[in-house]
């Protein structure tokens, strides 16, 4: 099947368009119909009062970072390292110990994200055997003082609840 | 070399070296055919049936690789869809009780069951029962883990114990799916080579305590060197990362295959050495305990060699053999004296018949082909006169502190040029810090006379100067390791045909190395 | 199967009787390899010991000049060498294929519940003991069970129950 | 001299000098506000004085103050520390001196006295404006040059070939203009546009010059380097051109430079086009005459607008999402009552003027204020202009520039030209 080629009308070959000036006067004309509404009435301005208005997110959101726990406390992540393995911008570092509660042989004793260089793609989230990160904290903003203070640890992302509700958080393709 | 013979793999003409059995064969010419149980040090088992092949004489339909030799004219079959049905199906027998525990196990990455399994089956489990559990984390001794479940039953570590180690150590006790590797109870693993192990295990069963959940395996840079335990000069792979953040450290030592030095396997006294090359480290020049600039370093010792009337210099037998030529030529700059004095490197008693050696100098062939006294009554004469000691990071208290030298080290200022941080420098009064043999390229000859090459592997934030580097910074004219050559080549004869570059993986075994054996 | 690597000490030396000396002497020759005598003297242990202890797995391979490890390989291996004090009826459960098809399962669930005995387990009065073992070579009257070596073939739960009460 | 000559002097002299600089700050505002409404934004309305936001102009304070507090960083690469720190200044400055040809309001007639409302009263006018606002480029490629940098360089290289260029056809768009009004003289011209033409047409630049005044207004923008024609600063392409190594007051003078210029360029654009202070056909001698039921005009305007001013503030300063005694509403309320006093005021002193001071002076006084207001209306609205061309073309490619200033505007000056000297010569 030979591709169908369409031939688009040029638009701006008439004199009118090509003197120009016509033209600008109906871009002026559009503008200055945009400036009058809002001068008028700035209700109208298609803007978010942010901070004091803050956006609704999904739970598809990927915001800041969390690690989730079992049902009886205990964490998750097994630090396999496939987060770390997978993250393009290389801002997850994990150190792994021995465990002995059962649940697996291995846990992190140290499991840093560096959000400064963290580029918010979710691989991790999706490379996690076992749902053991997640990036539905709703944490949006993320700001700081300092560089050291934007490096979570293990205990702030154990510490930060999930914004969502559960079965939410699965629809989303969690 | 053994004579050739021509066979077909998968009609596809190929010319092997006869006299092995098809696995090695074919690996060598890039061919590979899965297998567990089989290793060219162990030998065949034929018991794990993942090597199965079709041969097309007559045969029956299957046979193992590793039972089968090489023959001129054998048509060997490899992709047949019988052939493939039978290693999915073995594979699939193996994953039946296998946890399937690979983000937690060490051997991800580098694990025979896993890569085979990407490559022969990719098949879904078709088990509906709960799984047969076994021990885990069990602690065989040496610093070996085993992980029962994790086990496919190749026996690789059972005929090691047997026949490598003669220690007998493991065995597979029970029978059908609960088989397991176990040792006799109150009898762990007892010898010094129980790490290799954890090296020929093809699945994650055996995992090493010292190197368990420190990295994972795919993040390691794995750099060829050579073992400076002893002087046997082990080949070995040098796993190195350098972690965001932080420097180029090595995690582990695994042995290299040199079948003209160590064969298959290492010891574990060197294996476990890679945590010298981490710890203890001499990281900056030091004059009179305080810490200086390196280049300031320099000029300090230059100035002492200067000034001394009778320097002596002392040159580690662990030092590559363009170490030791460099410093011979900045010794006779200096006008000298030049020792390798290293008695205390060798332990009387700690060696074996296998890989272990008293000699725990990497290159004492070296100091000999070059011709440097290592008798005590030169290096004690030398001590007694002499006003300046250099000290190129020997470690004179090796085996033990020697009272004799101590008390004479404390009465003569010395500088030292070490990689370590070592109770024999403490009476230095200058400090250079310089690589450690992981850190620099150069070439060794060990105690059966193979002279290897091996390279720089760790590049570390701040990278050490080497022996070599600091002799060009006192004034000596040899630029790099190459640059040295030619004038090795000249004054050793059994070195004159050798081309540096070219020294093949596994070592050049030297002749007549009687005749050059004078220093001695 | 059940897990026979779990080896009971008895906490004495053990060594052959001075009957089972002399015989193990005189079979020792016999073998051109000497490791082919651990067979025949474990069952030489577990008729002078009753069951084989670990010092009796220790003994032998000293004896016969081999690895511990391998004489607990064979001994692990054949059902038949006792790891640890049987019950007055040792019942032996075959688990292979045929038993397996032909509902061998029922019985070693009837043992559980009515007698509280899992394979590898001895009842609490010490009467009885379970063993799961491979093939007995009665493939053709499965499912076979084996009281104290004698062998009850063409079993189901009814005969079963039949037999337990004979035994009680 | 008398007292009064010399307070008019300085009078003249003060409006030349700082109603410009006055209005740097509201078209900053403008052009902020404006953008943002053009696009549909709220712009920045966040600064504030104890909760007073004066609608954004706040925000104009904090920036001058954050310019003035910054570091002034000259460049240790910079070669020409003079000529670098020269170069902003000169920007500056010519566009100010500029100004100061311009008339404001009609020749204030005091007694016997003729003073004519311009900072400088000179002849040349328009040629002054010429040649100093072609002197400003010499600040850009200055800076350009001195920075010692590529993207800066390129900047000043390119604004000196754009003024070099658009001047042409500025200059031979004035022409025809200068035909017609026949003098150079922008206080005769502004005069000359008080007539009516066919006795009921404002005898405006535009009228009588259509094409004349497209050509010089497309100049005027290229001039002044304002968008579409800002390919000086092109962040895109060369980063901010010339003044990419300029921190703290002294960009703060390039930008200022560039919004008197602003200012300067419509207020000459009004002048010579949009009637400059006239109000149509009202003539000063007419308002002069009719001084008192104008002033009751006002009287009555004023709450009028009044009225709808503080309806429009109260409709819009308010928080547009919920929020417990929202401040600005209360901030409304201050500004409502601050309008209507202010309102009250004017009301007051008009009255005062209406009840004991009409005739004479003080209704010339009164017609030259309100002539002042309507050259600051009408220039307020070309800025206005300058700022809704900005938020609404894109910008040019430089060939594009070169090729509109050379290959269009020129010969349509020239026919320009052609034309109204033939119109001239036929109909005298």
């Amino acid at each position: 099947m030979s591709i169908k080629v369409r031939t688009v009308e040029r638009k701006g070959r008439t004199f009118l368009e090509q003197l120009y000036l016509v033209e600008v006067i109906k871009g002026m004309t559009v503008t200055l119909g945009h400036f009058f509404r809002n001068l008028l009435d700035n209700s109208r301005l298609y803007v978010r009062h942010y901070p004091e208005v803050k956006p609704e997110i999904t739970a598809r959101w990927r915001g800041r970072h969390r690690l989730t726990r079992h049902e009886d406390g205990s964490v998750k992540c097994v630090a396999c390292f496939m987060c770390q393995t997978n993250c393009p911008s290389n801002c997850i570092m994990i150190e792994a110990g021995e465990r002995f509660d059962g649940k697996s042989e291995k846990m992190p004793t140290r499991f840093d994200i560096d959000l400064l260089e963290c580029i918010y793609c979710g691989y991790c989230v999706e490379a996690c055997p076992m749902d053991a990160i997640r990036m539905d904290t709703g944490i949006y903003s993320v700001t700081s003082y300092s560089r050291e203070s934007m490096v979570l640890g293990l205990e702030d992302l154990l510490e930060t609840p999930g914004a969502f509700a559960e079965e939410e958080y699965k629809k989303g393709g969690g | 070399m053994a004579e050739l013979v021509k066979l077909f793999v998968n009609g596809q003409e190929v010319e092997v070296e006869s006299g092995k059995n098809l696995i090695d064969a074919l690996r060598v010419v890039g061919i590979e055919i899965p297998h567990f149980c089989y290793h060219p040090a162990l030998g065949a088992d034929g018991n794990c049936r993942m090597c199965l092949v079709g041969i097309e004489d007559g045969r029956p339909p299957l046979v193992p690789a590793c039972k089968t030799p090489v023959q001129e004219g054998m048509k060997v079959l490899l992709d047949a869809e019988h052939i493939k049905k039978i290693q999915r199906d073995v594979l699939e027998f193996e994953l039946i009780n296998h946890p399937v525990d690979c983000p937690v196990c060490d051997q991800a990455g580098e694990c025979a069951l896993q890569d085979y399994y990407m490559n022969y089956s990719l098949d879904d489990s078709r088990m509906q029962v709960a799984q047969v559990t076994k021990g885990k984390r069990m602690d065989f001794g040496c610093g070996v883990v085993h992980d029962q479940e994790r086990c496919v039953l190749c026996g690789r570590c059972v005929r090691f114990t047997r026949q490598i180690t003669k220690t007998g150590e493991l065995g597979i006790v029970n029978r059908t799916d609960a088989a397991r590797v176990s040792i006799f109870p109150g009898k762990p693993l007892n010898n010094r080579y129980a790490l290799n192990i954890v090296d020929i295990c093809p699945v994650g069963a055996m995992t090493s305590s010292d190197f368990r959940f420190r990295q994972r395996v795919w993040f390691l840079k794995k750099d060829p060197g050579i073992c400076h335990g002893c002087s046997k000069g082990c080949a070995i792979y040098i796993d190195h990362h350098r972690e965001k953040y932080k420097d180029d450290v090595i995690y582990r030592y695994r042995a290299r295959t040199n079948l003209n030095v160590n064969g298959y396997f290492i010891c574990d006294d060197g294996r476990l050495s890679y945590a010298g090359e981490n710890e203890n480290r001499q990281t900056s020049a030091l004059a009179d305990g305080a810490v200086i600039g390196f280049d300031e370093g320099i000029e300090l010792v230059r100035e002492r060699l200067d000034r001394a009337r009778k320097p002596l210099m002392l040159i580690s037998p662990d030092c590559s053999l363009e170490q030791m030529w460099a410093v011979q030529r900045i010794a006779t700059l200096y006008g000298a004296e030049l020792s390798g004095y290293s008695d205390n490197y060798i332990i009387d008693g700690d060696g074996d018949e296998y890989l272990i050696n008293d000699d725990k100098a990497a290159n004492r062939r070296g100091l000999e082909l070059l011709e440097i006294d290592f008798s005590r009554a030169q290096f004690l004469t030398g001590l007694q006169h002499t006003d300046l000691l250099v000290n190129f990071n020997n470690d004179l208290f090796f085996g033990g502190v020697d009272e004799e030298l101590k008390s004479l080290l404390d009465k003569t200022q010395s500088i030292a040029v070490c990689s370590h941080q070592l109770q024999v420098y403490e009476s230095a009064s200058i400090v250079l810090p310089t690589a450690s043999y992981s850190e620099y390229g150069g070439t060794i000859i060990n105690e059966d006379n193979v002279l290897q090459r091996f390279e720089k592997a760790l590049f570390k934030n701040e990278d050490p100067k080497d022996v070599l580097e600091i002799t060009r910074l006192l004034g000596g004219a040899i630029n790099d390791a190459p640059h040295a050559w030619p004038g090795i080549k000249q004054s050793v004869a059994c070195l004159a045909d050798i081309d540096p570059q070219a020294i093949p993986a596994e070592g050049i075994k030297l002749q007549n190395s009687e005749d050059t054996n004078v220093g001695a | 199967m059940s897990d026979r690597s779990e080896l009971l000490s008895t906490g004495e030396p053990f060594a052959f009787d001075a009957e089972r000396d002399a015989e193990f002497e005189r079979l020792i020759v016999r073998y051109p390899i000497r490791e082919s005598m651990i067979m025949p003297a474990l069952w030489m242990a577990q008729e002078q010991q009753g069951w084989i202890s670990t010092e009796a797995i220790e003994y032998i391979a000293e004896r016969i000049g081999t690895f511990p490890a391998k004489v607990f390989e064979l001994a692990t291996f054949y059902t038949m060498y006792q790891l640890k004090p049987a019950g007055q009826y040792h019942i032996c459960v075959c688990r292979t294929l045929s038993c397996w098809l032909r509902d061998k399962q029922a019985i070693v669930d009837y043992l559980a519940e009515e007698i509280g005995i899992r394979p590898g387990q001895i009842s609490e009065d010490g009467r009885f003991s379970l063993e799961e073992v491979e093939c007995l070579g009665h493939c053709g009257t499965a499912p076979v069970v084996q009281v104290n070596g004698e062998f009850h073939e063409e079993m189901d739960l009814e005969k079963f129950k039949a037999l337990l009460a004979t035994l009680e | 001299m008398s007292a009064l000559d010399i307070l008019l002097v300085i009078l003249r002299i003060a409006f030349g000098a700082f109603v410009p600089l006055s209005f740097v700050a509201v078209l900053v505002w403008m052009e902020r506000r404006g953008a943002a409404f053009f696009q549909d934004r709220a712009g920045p309305n966040r600064c504030n004085v104890l909760g007073f936001r004066a609608g954004g102009l706040i925000q104009n304070a904090a920036d001058g103050i954050k310019l003035a507090f910054k570091e002034d960083i000259v460049p240790g690469h910079v070669k020409h520390k003079f000529y670098f720190i020269l170069a902003p200044m000169l920007v500056f400055i010519t566009a100010l001196l500029c100004f100061a040809v311009i008339p404001f309001a009609d020749v204030l007639i005091l007694g016997d006295k003729h003073y004519i409302m311009q900072a400088i009263p000179m002849d040349i006018g328009i040629l002054w404006f010429l040649a100093v606002v072609g002197f400003g480029v010499y600040g850009i490629i200055l800076a350009g040059w001195s920075s010692h940098n590529k993207y800066g360089v390129l900047g000043g290289l390119r604004a000196a070939a754009q003024v070099i260029s658009y001047e042409i056809p500025m200059g031979l768009a004035l022409v025809s203009l200068l035909a017609v009004y026949g003098t150079v003289n922008l206080t005769e011209m502004a005069q000359f546009q008080g007539r009516l033409l066919f006795g009921f047409i404002p005898m405006w630049g535009f009228v009588l010059q259509p094409l004349g005044v497209i050509i010089f207004i497309v100049a005027a923008f290229a001039e002044t380097n304002r968008t579409p024609f800002d390919l000086a600063e092109g962040e895109s392409e060369i980063v901010a051109g010339y003044h990419v190594e300029y921190s703290s007051m002294k960009f703060a003078l390039f930008f200022m430079g560039e919004y008197v210029a602003m200012f300067v360029s419509s207020a000459l654009i009004v002048t010579l086009y949009f009637g400059s202070y006239q109000i149509p056909w009202f003539t000063t001698e007419t308002l002069v005459t009719y001084a008192r039921p104008v002033v009751i005009a006002i009287m009555i305007g004023l709450p009028v607008i009044g009225y709808f001013f503080a309806e429009w503030m109260k409709r819009n300063n308010r928080s547009h999402y919920y929020r417990e005694n929202d401040p600005r509403q209360k901030e409304t309320a201050v500004y409502v009552a601050l309008l209507w006093s202010l309102v009250a005021i004017l009301e007051v002193v008009l009255l005062v003027y209406l009840v004991f001071a009409h005739g004479g002076v003080a209704d010339r006084i009164l017609v030259a204020l309100l002539q002042i207001g309507t050259f600051l209306f009408k220039t307020f609205l070309m800025c206005f202009v300058y700022v809704w061309v900005r938020w609404t073309l894109p910008r040019f490619r430089y060939d594009q520039l070169q090729k509109i200033g050379w290959e269009k505007l020129l010969p349509l000056a020239l026919l320009n030209i052609f034309i109204t000297s033939a119109i001239i010569v036929s109909f005298g």
